[in-house]
């Protein structure tokens, strides 16, 4: 190993950009809210700057492993960082009517979302358990502030607490994982665990379980979900849009990274099982809980528990096919669940109280775009065609069908049938309920209604010409080396 | 000239058309014009073809004007067939329901509104339609088109006051029943087309004929489904009942549809097919059981009958079973020549009661009546005639038709004489019955109200012309077939209609006469049993006032009452058929459909519903029972795990 | 047995106790003071496993800055021992126990084995091992892009500190 | 030198003391002591990463720990930070009494 | 009519409704009646441009004619296909004929959220359209399940007072069966790709594939089930009632004269080719299944006290007669059954029309609320008993022909039982309907309300006399729509046929 101090090559600085980008205009927003406070209102725009900035220096890294190999630029990360910069960028535009309506438009809250944003991206990109490991933790950090953001909120800062011990909690399993396995591949590189042999290790095996549960703990999957109802109830609206679609698909890619490096063999049964039992539990308890709901962001937690247990079907068939469904599920899922939250921030008026479903009965007819959106995006998640949500499902169970995974299939069929007794009931209370609530939904922001605009026309979209992203998706799923389906 | 087949049935649906769609607004006269004119038209029209007939050879014509139906093997055409059946039918039809649209111009004068008046006549047009389309079709399912036309018309005239409750029954009754009938009907045309191929009269009938002995098995079957839809029609026991609560209609109509014509095209029918019922002896015994049985029973039950026109309707069951009789003794011909002539008699009954009813302002018991003789001499007239016809008085038209049925059963032998013997006391019910409602109207002295003897007057012409001339055809009516120990060959009808009987390979059809000496002794018989039973009538009714009847209700009151309440079979199907129906109705739609099907589905929803929200309070809001669950299950995997190495 | 393991040994088996310690001790602040102790244990074995530079980190960041912020919190919001009221969830209490204890046989057991596997450590050069310039070296060299990750990690960690810790300016 | 300490006995000691954080963390209510016993997790993971590091041999090890102790640091200042500011609220942190967000 | 439409005539039909629905959203709320009649003018424009398939449609063409096909997804194979044979040609027909009926009786009687009103029909008539001439399954199905979000909507909003319940049965029913039958369908693509490595969704592609016993059996009541659902075939017929009855008048004419056809279209078109061998097996139970549907429906619709209820259960009675023509399998049976789709379309479409005049009036559907009224609303009743008497078979009417081919046709197969035991259906509707005729506008006028009845309205009594005048067109000419579903009976009866073949030789070659 060469020993000169500080080195670094151009490519390096080129592939780091997206981040270093975040991670600026993180600082600048900052630095103005310290230094400029009258500047407030340009924050939304400058994160957005930052991001776009990202995603641009993003498209122009060179492909190929930077940092000594440490750092992955490719077709996956290009495709997965624009799945993520759209998560970022559409929290963003509906997190400024938001602050402004809750009066708590600071900097700090775009700094930390925009540095949340780039763990994430780091987990996505790093090759290197440890490098994924701290993307985690930035990641984690950034958002128990934001769950706690609203000080004044009993609430909000119990839900900063509970997430925050959970997810240490979580993050301790994983770290102990992260230690298993460089015990037993003598390097935290993941190209170090193709070592031959490996996955037949027990310590190995119970290191990679510690990683499933760290990482099925980020996606919310059950049985490691009890987290997620009472953050997202307590969460600033705009932070769970984020939370609850990109660190999801960061975790999940981040399983299949790890997986398919020490499964390059095809993923034994054991695993499989294991993986379809999380997969089948997620689905039936997110679904049957959340028919029980009577809050709209907690429905929307337990149906995002569901949906993550339909695309873990996907890592339990475990391969190309099932890797490209698993990017176009999560792409289906941005825009369908993103929009339903941006509808539930644009539809309640008093954002440090609980968001109740009987508030939103009768809106349909007052807040015409704003329901027509989320009746949109519920139809979407559930999965009726022309719609992305639709499409994802479709290449889920596709995936699931052709390795053989009849049960499962099957499962997941039930379950999606279940889901639309909660689904329409949303619908229902918002077309063919009388207002309870006199005050009715505040004015449709500029920004809220184009964020609802595009995450309609994205579910749209995808719903009917799904093509391009299939095709990109499967050559961004051959840049890992999975075989089968 | 003469008028193409199509047209006949055509003009009467032209005068439907415009009746039904303008009559309620140009009023009266001008639907009177319309239906009477529509009627008139096709009577002309239908002569133009019938008397050429007549001269003719009998060879039956052909009309087909395009298809209608055609799938498959199975393929209907619009097509007519002028034979000699449909000839007589053609004839007596079209000219009685002439008469009887005249008549009911009279009738329906005083309907309340012109809506009504103009209901009533593109009804009556719409029937005759219906009808002539029955008689002219060629094929099964062109005869069935009309066969429920007629039926619907039956149902719309029977409702036609359909603000009383009654009468609104009355009609479904009749659709229902006769239903009934045609599911039979149904049944026997799906067996003749995957029996013979086709539902054309003609290939059907040639190909039975033709090989009696490969088709003569299937034959009972059908043929019994055939008759099950003739006992809807004809208002044979056990389907009769619908025929009695039918007179709930305007009285032209139960003489039109429920006597004269209507009721009849189950006769028709049967004659129609009688090469297929002539295969089928089982068959034929059984029709003319029935036949049989209808007649005397209907008969007894007339007898009790207090409603003139109840007491016609039940007559009319029991000569409708004297057809059928003549038809299960295999003389086809006298059964259609029991139709002709009972058309003209029964329907100049039926026009007599309306006369009377007209002039007892709606009354109808005949024991609020008397003496009406002198009021209404023209209806009393009338009315005495056809009765002495239809109790089979010589020379008049009865007489010929009944006494040529008696003698064909008693002909017949086996049972024949049985039937024969039973007819011959029905022949005597019938004179006792009719006789007991002419002398309770027409003699004796009158028991109605004061307001009613005052009303009281004669029809006016319109009303009284057709009784005139249909009593002078129940005069004439039945010389066209004499017998021939009368006349040799007197029996122009028998001849006439002969062609239908068409020989079957292996069949002959002639059987032996009787001797002359036992023909004139059964006539003898015959008349006297009908004189009798008139003399009796006449002696209990008209002189000495129904105290003897009266006397016997008294002596046997459980007997009396049982035939007055025409033996309970009303009752008797309700509580057989009705009921259970209706109890088996509520029971599927209560128990099956919402307890057992929807709350199954139900519960299971309710279900995973409740599961829900049982797990939702695992819930706890308790951070630590969060770390529980995650630690619970990592331990669930490693055991699923790593527990295997 | 070599004096290095008993050493090592004495030492866990004090870090050990000391948790235990820690964990079944009501009073947070004893508890606390508690994981210092066992830190130290820790850093002693850190020592022995050729990691000087990181018993040092141990002792000064952790034993001293981490723990210290913890008292100093515990102080701030004047927390006590709680009274003596029962935890009074038997269910969490007695699944927690079992499941732990399940876990823990898994754990060991699977450590055990694995342990078995690698043979016991005989450094051929254990003075580059622990040498921690060359450490500093390698952390900066090989572990830049760790380093900036951490850098920015730290700084979110500071700035949500202060949001959180702000005085609420109550409406 | 120094040596000769079986590995086996590191990783047993970093899983004893693992456990008992979890232990801790699943019996203790007080939300500090909870967070002390996820500490003391870290602290058995950094003990496996250092005995694997020396036993490999491995200077990997101990950069690991060392990012895994700043870490630490940084989520010990957040933690410590949401405590004192539901605190606020709560007036207690006994998570068996901070449940407002359930069901 | 310019080229394009001309080329793309199945297109037009199917996306004009959807960019008229497009163009309404841009409608001001003000414009309430202009909306109304917009979505009328959309729809009369769809059934006037749908015409000319009538009579270019070549009635002796085998196959499918007015093709159209894009690829859609091309690395799946699923392609945009679209294409029309007799079957599907008089089904499109009756769709864009009841649609716009159905809105023009609505002019006059919707007035809450008018605008949304049209533009689900329009969508619903997309999905209607779609799912009739889609040639890809996985386009089918789109179409399929986008037709469920109206309709829902339709019953939901502008529905009675139990709509809620009604609607939410009716999609969950609706899509337990279609989840099953996507499965099936994600399936048999896959197996086509297994065996012939290419994908392909097409339906021409998919049914050269042949299964194995077990799993064609599975496939086929994965398949088979939806369709029933959607039928409704006794016993998942349940939805059925509520939704009739809770959807507003429009919904129902569409629900029972279109949508439940769509079931009996799916079997034929998709459940039959595809797996012949065992549809052949199950066709007895379909059989039976229909039969029961014909006594059961008709028994349960007697003691009805709602009128609504009461026609919605002489659909499941008319529609299991026509399963029944279909189990039976024979050519008269077949034609009479698609033949009676129709026929049902337009009687009971009138009877829910006419049903709608009186709720309209009086706002109530109990049969007690009323009778006698046949002198005040003559008209009304006039044409009530005519769709009455079209609904119970009578001669001369649409109704006979179809009853009396499929009864013939059963009679005719090897289950000569099933006519008798589905013809008691002849006497059975006689009973109930003529009862419903008697209890409503027959008998004494006991309920002063009545008095003030008005008459048809002009606009109602145009919707309801168009569909009379098919009534009596069928009736008397069936051979006009005969002539075009023949050819199509008689090649799906020979491509069943010789399948089956094929599997058997496989089969004997197999052992």
């Amino acid at each position: 190993m060469t020993e000169s101090f500080v080195q670094f090559t151009r490519e390096d600085l080129a592939a780091i950009a997206p981040e270093t980008a975040l991670a600026v205009a993180g600082c600048v927003i900052l630095l103005l809210e310290a230094f400029a406070p009258k500047l407030r209102r340009w924050f939304a725009s400058i994160a957005l700057l930052g991001v776009a900035a990202s995603l641009y220096f993003l498209a122009h890294a060179p492909f190929g492993a930077s940092f000594g190999g440490r750092l992955e630029t490719s077709t996956l990360t290009l495709l997965v960082g624009l799945f993520l910069g759209g998560c970022a960028a559409l929290a963003i535009l509906v997190a400024k009517p938001y602050l402004e309506r809750s009066g708590e438009e600071k900097g700090e809250f775009y700094a930390l979302l925009l540095w949340g944003h780039l763990g994430v991206s780091l987990m996505t990109r790093g090759l290197d358990l440890l490098i994924i490991f701290i993307g985690l933790e930035t990641l984690s950090l950034a958002f128990y502030v934001l769950a706690a953001f609203f000080r004044g909120v009993e609430a909000s800062s119990e839900a900063g607490l509970k997430y925050f011990l959970t997810g240490a909690f979580g993050s301790a399993f994983t770290i102990y994982g992260v230690a298993l396995l460089f015990g037993a591949s003598g390097s935290s590189r993941l190209e170090a665990l193709t070592r031959p042999g490996l996955a037949q290790s027990p310590a190995v095996a119970f290191g990679l379980l510690l990683l499933l549960v760290g990482f099925g703990f980020k996606m919310s999957l059950a049985p490691f979900h009890a987290w997620a109802p009472d953050v997202y109830q307590g969460m600033p609206t705009p932070a769970v849009l984020y939370l609850s679609v990109a660190p999801k698909g960061a975790s999940l890619l981040v399983l299949y990274r790890v997986f398919s490096a020490v499964f390059s063999s095809g993923m034994p049964d054991r695993f499989r099982t294991a993986i379809a039992a999380l997969a089948i539990l997620s689905m039936t308890l997110g679904n049957v809980v959340a028919l029980a709901q009577r809050d709209i962001k907690r429905l929307l937690a337990y149906s995002g528990i569901a949906h993550m247990g339909y695309v873990t079907i996907a890592l339990a068939v475990f391969g190309r096919e099932a890797l490209a469904a698993v990017i176009i599920y999560f792409f289906a899922y941005l825009v369908s669940n993103a929009g339903a939250f941006a509808a539930v921030s644009a539809l309640y008026r008093d954002e440090t109280k609980a968001h109740p479903l009987a508030l939103l009965a009768g809106e349909g007819r007052r807040a015409r775009f704003a329901s027509a959106v989320l009746a949109l995006c519920f139809f979407s998640l559930a999965g009726i065609p022309a719609t992305a949500g639709f499409i994802g499902k479709f290449f889920v169970f596709k995936a699931a069908l052709e390795q053989g995974l009849y049960a499962l299939a099957l499962i997941g069929i039930a379950n999606s049938l279940v889901s639309i007794g909660y689904y329409l009931k949303v619908v229902y209370v918002l077309y063919m309920r009388e207002p309870v609530d006199a005050q009715g939904p505040p004015p449709l922001a500029p920004a809220d209604g184009l964020a609802l605009a595009l995450c309609a026309i994205g579910i749209v979209a995808l719903g009917i010409f799904p093509t391009d992203l299939m095709q990109v998706a499967r050559r961004a799923a051959e840049v890992l080396p999975l075989a089968g389906p | 000239m003469s008028a193409p087949l199509w047209l006949i049935p055509v003009i009467p649906l032209a005068g439907f058309v415009v009746n039904g769609l303008l009559g309620t607004r140009l009023g009266k006269r001008f639907v009177s014009v319309v239906a009477c004119g529509a009627a008139g038209l096709v009577t002309i029209a239908a002569y133009t073809r019938v008397i050429p007939f007549l001269s003719g050879d009998g060879a039956p014509i052909l009309e087909t004007y395009g298809s209608w139906i055609s799938v498959g093997d199975l393929s209907l055409d619009f097509s007519f067939r002028l034979d000699p059946l449909s000839t007589l039918m053609l004839a007596f039809v079209t000219f009685v329901a002439f008469l009887i649209h005249i008549y009911a111009t009279g009738y329906m004068h005083h309907e309340a509104t012109d809506g009504g008046y103009a209901r009533f006549f593109a009804y009556l047009n719409l029937f005759l339609f219906a009808m002539l389309l029955l008689v002219l079709a060629e094929s099964f399912v062109l005869m069935f088109v009309g066969w429920e036309g007629v039926g619907l018309c039956s149902y719309l005239l029977v409702g036609y006051y359909f603000w009383e409750g009654y009468a609104a029954e009355a009609g479904r009754k009749a659709f229902v029943v006769n239903r009934i009938g045609d599911y039979g009907f149904l049944l026997g045309m799906f067996a003749i087309f995957t029996t013979f191929g086709s539902l054309n009269y003609t290939e059907v009938f040639s190909k039975a004929a033709a090989d009696p002995a490969k088709f003569a098995p299937g034959l009972a079957i059908i043929c019994f489904c055939l008759f099950v839809g003739a006992m809807g029609k004809s208002a044979q026991v056990p389907l009769y009942v619908w025929l009695p609560d039918a007179m709930a209609g305007p009285t032209p109509v139960s003489a039109l549809i429920h006597a004269a014509t209507m009721v009849t095209a189950g006769v028709y029918m049967v004659a129609r097919c009688n090469v297929l019922f002539r295969l089928a002896p089982e068959v034929m015994l059984f029709v003319a059981a029935i036949g049989c049985f209808t007649a005397i029973f209907s008969g007894i039950i007339a007898v009790a009958q207090n409603d003139l026109k109840k007491v016609l309707a039940y007559s009319t069951i029991s000569q409708l079973g004297y057809m059928f009789l003549a038809c299960g003794v295999g003389a086809f011909t006298i059964g259609m020549f029991h139709v002709m002539t009972h058309a003209f008699f029964k329907a100049c009954l039926f026009l007599g009661a309306g006369s009377v009813m007209h002039a007892m302002s709606g009354d109808l018991d005949v024991r609020h009546m008397g003496g009406l003789k002198a009021k209404l001499p023209i209806t009393h007239a009338t009315f005495l005639i056809a009765a002495l016809a239809i109790c089979g008085i010589p020379p008049l038209a009865g007489f010929f038709s009944k006494d040529a049925i008696l003698s064909a059963s008693f002909e017949h032998g086996g049972y024949g004489r049985v039937f024969w013997a039973v007819a011959l006391f029905t022949a005597g019910l019938t004179a006792f019955y009719m006789f007991r409602v002419v002398s309770l109207t027409f003699y004796g002295r009158f028991r109605g109200t004061h307001e009613q003897e005052h009303h009281v007057h004669e029809s006016p012409t319109s009303m009284t012309l057709p009784l005139i001339v249909l009593a002078f055809l129940s005069i004439v009516g039945g010389w066209v077939g004499l017998p021939a120990v009368i006349a040799e060959n007197g029996n122009r009808i028998g001849r006439f209609l002969s062609p239908i009987l068409v020989p079957i390979a292996g069949h002959d059809a002639v059987h032996e006469a009787l001797p002359h000496a036992t023909e004139w002794l059964l006539m003898a018989v015959s008349v006297a049993v009908a004189a009798a039973g008139i003399l009796l009538a006449w002696k209990w009714y008209a002189k000495e006032e129904g105290r003897v009847p009266a006397r016997i209700a008294a002596a046997w009151p459980g007997l009396y009452s049982l035939v007055a309440d025409k033996f309970r079979i009303d009752e008797l199907y309700d509580f057989l058929f009705v009921r259970p129906f209706e109890w088996i109705a509520r029971f599927l739609w209560k128990v099956v459909d919402v307890l057992i099907i929807d709350g199954v589905l139900n519960a299971g929803a309710f279900l995973v519903e409740l599961t829900g929200d049982f797990l939702r309070f695992l819930q706890t809001g308790n951070v630590r029972n969060y770390a529980l669950s995650f630690l619970i299950g990592l331990v669930a995997l490693l055991l699923l795990v790593v527990g295997a190495f | 047995m070599s004096a290095a393991r008993i050493v090592f040994d004495l030492a866990m088996v004090m870090a050990i106790l000391f948790s235990g310690l820690m964990v079944i001790n009501r009073n947070p602040v004893k508890s606390v003071l508690a994981l210092v102790v066992a830190f130290f244990g820790l850093a002693i074995g850190y020592v022995l496993l050729f990691s000087p530079f990181i018993a040092v980190i141990q002792v000064i960041v952790y034993a001293g800055a981490i723990l210290v912020l913890f008292l100093f919190v515990l102080m701030l919001l004047n927390i006590g021992s709680q009274p003596h009221e029962r935890s009074g969830r038997p269910i969490q209490t007695l699944l927690g126990g079992a499941s732990v204890v399940v876990f823990a046989a898994l754990l060991l057991g699977t450590l055990r084995g694995s342990g078995s596997r690698i043979p016991s450590l005989s450094p051929e050069n254990p003075a580059a091992l622990s040498d921690a310039g060359i450490l500093a070296r390698t952390l900066f060299s090989g572990y830049l892009l760790h380093f900036e990750a951490v850098s920015v990690l730290l700084l979110a960690a500071l700035v949500g500190a202060f949001v959180l810790a702000r005085r609420v300016r109550r409406a | 030198m120094i040596g000769g300490i079986p590995l086996s006995d590191v990783l047993l000691a970093s899983g004893a003391l693992f456990c008992i954080g979890i232990a801790g963390a699943l019996l203790r209510r007080s939300a500090i002591q909870i967070f002390l016993s996820i500490e003391l997790m870290m602290n058995a993971a950094n003990l496996t990463l250092l005995g694997y590091g020396a036993s490999l041999p491995s200077r990997e090890g101990q950069i690991i720990v060392f990012f895994v102790i700043a870490i630490a640091a940084a989520e010990a200042a957040v933690g410590l930070a949401i405590f004192v500011a539901l605190f606020r609220h709560t007036e207690t942190i006994d998570v068996n009494k901070i449940h407002l967000l359930k069901w | 009519m310019s080229d394009f439409v001309r080329e793309h005539l199945l297109s037009v039909l199917v996306f004009l409704p959807t960019a008229g629905a497009a163009v309404l959203l841009l409608f001001p709320r003000t414009l309430e009646r202009e909306a109304k009649i917009f979505g009328l003018a959309i729809a009369a424009a769809v059934a006037f441009l749908s015409l000319p398939l009538w009579w270019r449609f070549d009635v002796l063409q085998k196959g499918f004619q007015f093709r159209e096909q894009v690829p859609w997804i091309p690395p799946l194979g699923i392609s945009y296909s679209l294409g029309l044979d007799g079957i599907s040609l008089v089904l499109v027909l009756l769709t864009t004929i009841l649609t716009p009926i159905a809105l023009l009786f609505s002019l006059s009687h919707v007035e809450k959220e008018v605008r949304g009103f049209s533009i689900a029909f329009l969508v619903l008539e997309t999905g209607m359209l779609g799912s009739l001439v889609a040639l890809d399954l996985a386009l089918f199905y789109v179409f399929w399940e986008v037709m469920l979000v109206p309709m829902y909507f339709i019953i939901g909003i502008w529905g009675g007072a139990r709509r809620i319940y009604a609607a939410m049965k009716f999609f969950l029913f609706t899509m337990a069966g279609s989840l099953l039958m996507f499965l099936a369908i994600l399936y048999i693509a896959i197996r086509h790709h297994s065996a012939t490595g290419a994908w392909s969704f097409a339906f021409e592609d998919l049914y050269r594939l042949s299964f194995s016993g077990r799993i064609e059996t599975l496939l086929f009541v994965a398949f088979a089930l939806a369709f029933a659902i959607k039928v409704p075939v006794f016993p998942l017929h349940t939805w059925l009632p509520d939704a009739h009855t809770e959807a507003p008048t429009a919904g129902s004419i569409i629900l029972a004269g279109v949508l439940l056809k769509l079931g009996v279209y799916g079997y034929l078109r998709f459940a039959l080719p595809l797996f012949p061998e065992a549809a052949m097996r199950y066709a007895p139970w379909l059989g039976i299944l229909g039969i029961i549907g014909v006594i059961y429906g008709a028994l349960v619709a007697y003691p009805q006290p709602d009128m609504k209820r009461l026609v919605a259960y002489s659909s499941v009675s008319h529609l299991g007669l026509v399963v029944m023509g279909i189990g039976a399998f024979t050519t008269m049976s077949l034609q009479g059954s698609i033949l009676q789709m129709v026929n049902h379309g337009l009687s009971t479409g009138a009877l829910f029309l006419l049903v709608g005049v009186l709720y309209e009036r009086r706002h109530t559907r109990e049969i007690d609320a009323y009778g006698g009224i046949a002198g005040i609303v003559p008209v009304t009743t006039a044409l009530f008993l005519i769709a009455t008497l079209s609904s119970i078979g009578l001669p001369g009417l649409n109704g006979f022909v179809g009853e009396f081919l499929i009864l013939i046709g059963a009679w005719a197969s090897p289950h000569r039982g099933w006519a008798i035991a589905a013809a008691t259906g002849v006497i059975l509707s006689a009973v109930y309907m003529l009862t419903l005729v008697m209890r409503v506008f027959w008998n004494p006028l006991k309920n002063d309300e009545n008095k003030k009845l008005t008459d048809i309205r002009p606009s109602e009594l145009v919707a309801a006399g168009l569909l009379i005048v098919l009534m009596l067109w069928i009736g008397t000419r069936p051979n006009d729509v005969l002539d075009r579903i023949r050819t199509s009976v008689e090649s799906l009866q020979e491509t069943v046929s010789t399948k089956r073949l094929a599997l058997a030789e496989k089969g004997s070659a197999r052992p």
